[in-house]
């Protein structure tokens, strides 16, 4: 089964501990984390052949798991009669588990603090006269919107096709089935008519919604295994493009 | 005490984008029309007095709460010295348009699924969008697009340099591109 | 009858977009601020009445008009509101910096184990939290902290309202293992 590897949003090795630590239900403490470095280092076996740098960084911790599977390994030596003080890494996974919790504390908070709704027409219309306004609207903005946007149409997709009610209004945003082999046609056919190449920026413009999208992505893959296109990406998020 | 949805009918219209009409008021609590009327020339009464600084005013769609004129002196000393922000409707409409112009008001408003009426009017005054033209199918409805304003405003040279749509970013839900392609 | 400047307020709060300080409304009105304060006071107990669907509510940086919380799922339905979430790498990282403030990028990524830039600037480009200085060490490195929007978004009156945890709440949960690693 393959396993997940997110582009960016990229888990890094302390989360990958403390996935292995809830699963196997584990206290945060350098007697339990030994017992899942096997784990810890077969994850990151998996891993390594996909990004050296990402690698590196589990590379550290996998380092003082190691270190402490020895230590739990070799005999006690109960002469030396100092307490034995948490490692580095049982430290920082505590503090890592402290802020995970925090953090699902504020998601709660977060949902409160949504329920509140704010006027939402423009001052103009509150105003009733022209008055001249600072516009502060950044581009990003607009980007933001038009995918937060897209992001919802796509949802409301899921619920209209439970709805057999659904008005033929919809026809007219094309949101019928979309279809990997007519998707990957289109894309050939696209780009025999250009000389210079497409992007994958140029194939979704139009898309009108978050499936189209996935659906031309996956056949851009598609057409790729069969040979048929090749397809150059220079650093992640960077434009994909087609020849 | 018999409930009134005076508070309800008072939400709703606050938080409104654009006008709100007796009629969806009527379908979305479930109460008459004539309830509806009545609780609204009540809400609407009572800001009309001396201590209130907003009152309900009636536009052909419906209605919206608006400050009262002879305030607007004082609020326009109170935004002279700020910034304004597009509110949220004002910002995916122009977003909308923007990417997909040239666009008519039927299909802005299937795809925000709320009214654009009001909107549209706002960021014409902007003179961040415009009328281009008419499209060709029945009723000949006018479609928009952005203006050379717009472009200015966001220092881009065409169109064709709007920011790339990228799905990796805070506000798309966890369930997102990445995990749907990668799992 | 003596003016008191209540419908004033009443209008600049309700024109605004952000809360508005009791300082900002007696330096417009030109009335002093405790006077300021005791109408807000006036203002905030009349709308907590049960007839009304929206309230002032007082935020970190001020006064703002909105919406009840008990009629948020019937303006989301009307309205056709979307509810922005922050996503878990983002509520994280605001953990850390609320808690931790003044901080460093360097010192979030050694708690959190992954790199943290595009985070930061995605959480500044939101203004949930802005660079407040820097820190006196090698390098000069800038340090973090939150904002009043980031109070906002997360209904929070001041920091100290931020949740403590004690250490059972610490304990790992053994019933809602959801194991997303090996899928």
């Amino acid at each position: 089964m393959p396993y997940e590897i997110k582009l960016d949003s990229f888990q890094g090795p302390l989360e990958v501990l403390y996935q292995l630590v809830k699963k196997n239900r584990i206290e945060i403490s350098e007697i339990s984390l030994s017992s899942i470095a096997e784990q810890y280092l077969a994850y990151m076996d998996k891993l390594k052949d996909f990004n050296l740098d990402l690698a590196s960084e589990f590379m550290v911790i996998a380092a003082e798991l190691i270190e402490i599977k020895i230590r739990a390994l070799l005999p006690k030596n109960h002469e030396d009669g100092e307490e034995e003080t948490d490692s580095n890494l049982v430290e920082r996974l505590r503090e890592y588990h402290y802020f995970k919790k925090i953090s699902e504390i504020l998601q709660d908070f977060e949902e409160e603090g949504s329920k509140y709704y704010p006027r939402a027409v423009d001052i103009y219309d509150i105003i009733g006269e022209d008055i001249e306004v600072n516009l502060d609207i950044e581009i990003f903005e607009l980007q933001e919107a038009f995918q937060g946007v897209l992001a919802s149409l796509s949802e409301k997709e899921e619920v209209e096709v439970e709805d057999e009610d659904v008005k033929g209004d919809w026809d007219q945003l094309n949101f019928e089935e979309i279809k990997i082999e007519d998707k990957t046609t289109f894309i050939l056919d696209k780009l025999s008519r250009v000389s210079s190449g497409l992007t994958f920026r140029d194939l979704i413009l139009n898309s009108h919604n978050r499936m189209e999208i996935v659906v031309t992505f996956l056949s851009i893959l598609e057409l790729a295994k069969m040979a048929k296109i090749k397809i150059k990406q220079d650093k992640i998020f960077s434009n994909i493009s087609l020849n | 005490m018999k409930k009134t949805f005076q508070a309800e009918i008072e939400s709703l219209i606050f938080s409104a984008e654009e006008p709100v009409s007796a009629a969806d008021l009527s379908r979305l609590l479930e109460i008459s029309k004539s309830e509806v009327k009545k609780i609204i020339k009540e809400i609407s009464d009572y800001y009309q007095g001396d201590s209130h600084g907003f009152y309900l005013k009636e536009y052909s769609s419906g209605f919206l709460f608006v400050t009262k004129a002879e305030f607007f002196s004082l609020i326009r000393d109170m935004h002279n010295k700020k910034v304004t922000k597009l509110t949220q409707a004002a910002l995916e409409t122009l977003a909308i348009i923007a990417y997909k112009q040239p666009i008519t008001r039927a299909e802005i408003e299937e795809i925000r699924g709320v009214k654009a009426e009001k909107t549209l009017l706002t960021l014409s005054k902007y003179s961040l969008i415009e009328e281009i033209g008419r499209k060709d199918t029945l009723g000949n409805p006018i479609v928009y697009g952005t203006t050379d304003d717009f472009l200015q405003h966001f220092d881009l040279q065409d169109l064709t340099k709007l920011p790339e749509l990228s799905f990796e970013e805070l506000e798309i839900p966890s369930n997102d591109i990445e995990n749907t392609l990668f799992r």
